[in-house]
């Protein structure tokens, strides 16, 4: 570390103990902590002044979270705000006007309004720069109608990112818009979109004239796409990145039922445990890899390469665990229709596991896709032939 | 032509159509998918119209004790249909397993299963390989059975029950009216082929099986057997379906079943159907003619069209992207069905380890070898 | 069995009987006992009358050969000659002319003359329609030039089949010719091409101012393609059609390994042999049903999908293989430079058996090309989008 | 930042560099096959200016024995980079494994293997897990030694022998004279690491460690821990010039790593070489710290990145097609030695055995289950 690095640290850590010993972490009231704290610029060190932070260096804001954990200082609503946090506040950090950084990230960042992501479609899933959902101008206004699927918290979400197709004239990738749609106003409609887990963790969402203020479009007039893609590099990012403890999510699971229930092992799932504990331990260093690149400003698509990895083992560890569990794995917990509020893998059944697993190589991005990208952007190989780049998006065959 | 015949006869092409033909009409997806949500009215009319019907309780069952007399061949047949449909019938469990135990059995039991009249289930839990400890309850003297069986297959479709009890120095298949044993349903992973938990708590058995254990243990390597053909009737779907839906769906501009990545993975898959296929052929072509080499064709055909039918299910649900996911698509079914299959009477990796014994290709001691040092002396080298 | 089919069949023991009670297979001069076998229509039952056949269906070939084998009948050099008689005989058959049939038939099957087959080039592998070797027509004869590679047994045989390039004009599928080259005349150059195992199994064959009559051309000019692609179905045919006995080939090599050497068996070893030993028998059970379909007059593409089984097996066991044996796994036997005449995995040392195996999913359509095939023209998924289909040859860059 | 940086630093990065130039222009593809026929005369050169003008042979050696005083982290960077050349240098024989043997050990026999004056080999077999047995020779009173060592690997380039040998009850490591022992070649399926048979007998040695048994072990974990480093070498050359090989080679008009099934696996193999450099950089740097974690990392790292090797280099021969199975391009130098390192060390399966001793998934009791008849009596069920 240079002697840089170094004071720039003893800042920052002084910077936070004068902030607890100004607001009590414990006494405090938990909005106005928080409000205060996105003032102070200790909400994301690495955003600028004013909107939350103090032009840091990213690799900072672990060590500043780590902090305020340990003082017992309250949580942001981080787990129901995932979209919020990890993918609307960048993209409205880079794309956003003066007036709606002012406006929204700070009620994000606090958590007094979760977000949600409004972008694919039934038509359009990997192909999402096919989206259909039409917004026409109307004065100062979008006038938005469409349907999109595959929202995470559409029900409980105040705002929604959303990508709607301005022009349809143009080829597909240029006549697309972004907007920052408030999701109480008319013409919303959500519906719960019920999972092979029996439970309703989407939902599907229906825009019937809902009409959007044009000074709530993000970026330029034709530039959605642009936008989109780097909110999904935000979410590739957030899926890929994260490397926690040793035996950490579904490997520890089931390494403590072989642990639990020795009467249940046999030579043939030791050997493929150990495989996959081996696999997913080399997937915790890679990750860790990973971030210490990116800590260095080396970002790039290589989360795509964990994402996939991360997928892969999930879905064999829970497949292995319901034969590691023989006549307990032929029974489930709950068929019963619910929406749940977070996914957590751990607390759950292993037949719940094994099913959501399946969708970690389809949500963020399928497995197929991602694949395309490390192909293209990492190794450099060719793109697939592109038939419709140059065609009018309302002459394609749909 | 000296080796056994693994294509199908016309007469099983016909069973064949007629039994798909049935499906089609009166099982539809929905109404399977309803039964997740507790819905089961789809069930009676269905057996009713297959067992009875359509006559195919009585197809393993020889005509003198008042069955049809066809083979495992045909019954495998039914089966790859009923997988191919996710139906949600106790053909296995009544026409293959129970009626497998009763085959030597007197009394009109078995008769009255062959006519559909009545649907017997056999009183183990389903995971429960052709190996493996068989449960058993307690019987006195007066045939009063005492005990608690966990994750029964078909109990909840069963008049009768087939109770393996312990009657001093043997083990005695006892069957027992329904009515007269606690049958709790389970909230099963294969809602189309939900368990119950059975306890029988002094209900009056009639011996049926004195030999229990030997039936026992024949029933379950011949419901393992067949498995394999309906376990190949869900990969076909799977295959099937998949194939349909990226030769229409499209995205770029292209059809989705264009994408070379995903034509290798349907080519492999392919190759994997058509070798279960053959797999679970042979094992029902041995189980039919009575072939010494059963048992390893069954432990064969178990320990590849079990994994099999996951792959093709969980590549089914990959490759339709999110609409794979919902509970609106059937896809799931597949999924659930396969892998409660993959579990049901002995897992791929307890197969092989049954196998393992019949092939001569013995596991090796576990002896934990001493790391220690060992003299490297090799006298032949010490003679320059 | 119809009363047809029975009837035929002792017909045809008969026709055997009477020809070994005609001809003592232990005391006749081979040659000819083979010519008089052909003669008498007992070499490829299949074939017509006057060509070594009796028209009869292909199933009954393998009881011919049997009976003939158990007689202890001469063999008609069925391993050095097996692209001659799988590949070259039935495509003379399908497209020569009276004249060629006659004259390169009989002394093709009784092993007299062994062929090669000239067909893939440094730069057309998988795409073996964009061959470059060029055929240019010189009065009453044909001029070739070019390069072939992957010849197996040039250096012993006769004849070869050779598609080159009679018309660059035209696109690259529609401007090849199919001929029968005499492999002794001038200008003929056989050089080994040594592989990764150290031997030289193959050759590469220059060809320069190679004169070839017309009269030696098989099929029109410019339906070469169709001719070739004839003659590469019958070998994929006669690659994955195979089905021996269960442990035959790799699967029991290993097997008795792991039998005689119990010291060198571990758990996880044991696992892994045991889902090979399944793959392989379900492969010869698959095998032998694609027999039985073949048998039907059911034929297809199918056996692509036996060959990708077999070279994956293959592969897969000859790597465990080196695995069980450990220290002994790191000693080869040989690298000196030989020609073999016949490759037998069973009979090598397992270094070899390793490195040839990864052969097997190359040599005679890779398993990427036979993927291909199986989605295509089985699944009837749709083809690659072709960039080259109606550009003239000459126009393609190379 | 708490967890251990597993980037490169930039005195590692200069390393890299230098030895890649070095390799590229002393180590020709041509010059290593022909090792294959024989023709070694590339090795001495090579291993002198790799090992005494870059100073390599010393790396691991503190300074005050006469060393560099780098780490397992530097190391590690030079074996990469012998493995992407397939250099056949006795680098991790003789600088890696020998040296480690000699750490703790009086004399100055390390600082002449430090300095590239000598070069020293471990006789025992290249096979060896560091939890195997350990062969040794007899040494008799006088230090004189009888015994033979298979598959020795480094022995040909060693003008000195490590070798274990029991004296009475323990076993010391005894330095001979390469002249002084008979070394056969062993025609090796890596000839790029060509084995040798060794043989001992009444050679004079000189006893340089007493606790043996440690020593060697130790230095076998180590050489294991940095072979991974190898092997990511190996798999990066392979990953690498099959990209660069697919983006120019056209078929159909297209260039052939634009087919999409092909762009998938190398998508996955690129997803796999950058685990392994992960599994392998972890191993290093547990090793140069000292961390009691390093004998889980090196478990890890071998179970993993011997496969992956594997894989990668058959991957390679697969994908540059007919091409790739020639003699003339060196695809099959990379085969040839990422599957001899498989071997090397342990095998991955050795290593996962290993490992789960140290993770506690400990292997199942192998018991033989009594297929017999369980009583299935819960009295909890039978109280309703």
């Amino acid at each position: 570390m240079t002697a840089d690095e170094t004071a720039m640290h003893a800042d920052l850590r002084r910077r936070v103990a004068d902030f607890l010993a100004a607001h009590d972490p414990l006494t405090s009231d938990r909005l106005e902590f928080l409000r205060a704290r996105y003032d102070a610029g200790l909400a994301w060190v690495s955003f600028p002044d004013g909107h939350g932070g103090l032009g840091l260096p990213r690799a900072l804001q672990l060590e500043v979270d780590q902090l305020f954990d340990e003082a017992g200082a309250p949580d942001n609503n981080r787990l129901a705000n995932g979209i919020g946090l990890g993918m609307a506040a960048p993209t409205i950090l880079a794309f956003g006007t003066e007036k709606q950084k002012q406006r929204f990230l700070k009620p994000l960042w606090t958590g007094e309004e979760v977000w949600c992501q409004l972008f694919s479609e039934p038509g359009a899933g990997s192909d999402l720069a096919a989206m259909a959902t039409r917004a026409v101008r109307d004065g100062d206004e979008w006038v938005v109608n469409g349907q999109k699927v595959w929202t995470t918290g559409a029900h409980s979400a105040r705002f929604a990112i959303l990508v709607a197709r301005t022009n349809p004239d143009v080829p597909k990738h240029r006549g697309l818009s972004y907007f920052l749609c408030d999701m109480t106003v008319p013409g919303v409609d959500v519906r719960p979109l019920r999972q092979l887990t029996g439970e309703a963790e989407f939902n599907e969402v229906f825009l019937t004239d809902v009409r959007i203020p044009d000074a709530q479009r993000l970026g330029a007039e034709g530039q959605g796409w642009e936008v989109a893609t780097a909110t999904l590099n935000n979410e590739r990012v957030a899926i890929g990145g994260s490397a926690g403890p040793r035996e950490g999510g579904m490997v520890g699971v089931v390494a403590r039922t072989w642990r639990e229930q020795p009467h249940r092992r046999t030579p043939e799932l030791h050997d493929r445990l150990l495989r996959l504990w081996v696999e997913a331990e080399v997937a915790r260093l890679t990750g860790a890899r990973l971030r210490q690149k990116l800590a260095l400003g080396q970002p790039g698509p290589e989360g795509s390469a964990m994402k996939l990895t991360f997928a892969r083992l999930n879905q064999q560890l829970s497949g292995l665990e319901l034969e590691l569990l023989g006549e307990d794995g032929l029974r489930y917990s709950d068929w019963t229709m619910v929406r749940p509020e977070v996914v957590d893998f751990t607390e759950r059944d292993a037949g719940y596991r094994y099913l959501r697993a399946k969708g970690n190589s389809i949500e963020g991005g399928t497995s197929e896709i991602l694949r395309n990208i490390v192909a293209e952007r990492v190794l450099g190989l060719p793109a697939e032939p592109r038939v419709d780049k140059d065609v009018p998006w309302k002459e394609l065959r749909k | 032509m000296s080796d056994p015949d693994l294509l199908y006869s016309d007469v099983e092409d016909d069973l064949r159509a007629s039994v798909r033909d049935l499906l089609a009409d009166r099982c539809e997806p929905a109404a399977v998918i309803a039964m997740y949500d507790g819905d089961r009215s789809l069930v009676d009319g269905l057996w009713k119209a297959l067992a009875a019907e359509m006559g195919l309780a009585g197809l393993l069952v020889p005509e003198e004790r008042g069955g049809v007399g066809a083979s495992a061949r045909e019954a495998a047949v039914v089966l790859e249909e009923l997988g191919r449909a996710v139906a949600p019938v106790p053909f296995l469990t009544s026409a293959v397993i129970a009626s497998a135990v009763l085959l030597d059995a007197e009394g009109d039991l078995l008769a009255a299963l062959a006519s559909g009249e009545r649907t017997a289930a056999l009183a183990v839990p389903l995971s429960t390989a052709p190996d493996d400890a068989i449960p058993a309850a307690r019987a006195d003297a007066g045939g009063r059975l005492t005990g608690a069986f966990t994750s029964v297959a078909g109990a909840l479709e069963a008049d009768v029950l087939l109770v393996p009890a312990a009657n001093g120095e043997s083990v005695g298949v006892y069957a027992v009216p329904a009515s007269a044993a606690s049958i709790r349903p389970v909230v099963s992973l294969d809602m189309t082929r939900q368990l119950a938990d059975v306890t029988v708590d002094g209900a009056a058995g009639e011996l049926v099986v004195a030999d229990g254990e030997r039936a026992v243990r024949r029933a379950l390597q011949a419901g393992a057997a067949l498995l394999a053909s309906e376990q190949v009737g869900v990969a076909r779907w799977c295959l099937d379906t998949t194939v349909a839906y990226l030769n229409e769906r499209r995205q770029f501009g292209r059809v989705v079943g264009g994408f070379q990545a995903l034509k290798h993975r349907l080519a492999d898959l392919y190759t994997g159907v058509e070798s279960a296929n053959a797999a679970a052929r042979y094992a029902a072509v041995t189980l039919a003619t009575g072939d010494p080499d059963a048992s390893i064709a069954t432990a064969v055909a178990q320990a590849f069209c079990g994994d099999l039918a996951v792959t093709a299910a969980e590549e089914a649900v990959q490759l339709h992207g999110g609409i794979g996911m919902t509970w609106e698509h059937p896809a799931h079914l597949y999924l659930k069905r396969a892998k409660a299959d993959q579990l049901a009477l002995g897992t791929p990796g307890v197969h092989r380890a049954r196998l393992a014994n019949l092939i001569d290709i013995s596991a090796p001691r576990m002896t934990a070898e001493p790391a220690g040092v060992a003299t490297a002396v090799d006298d032949s080298h010490l003679t320059g």
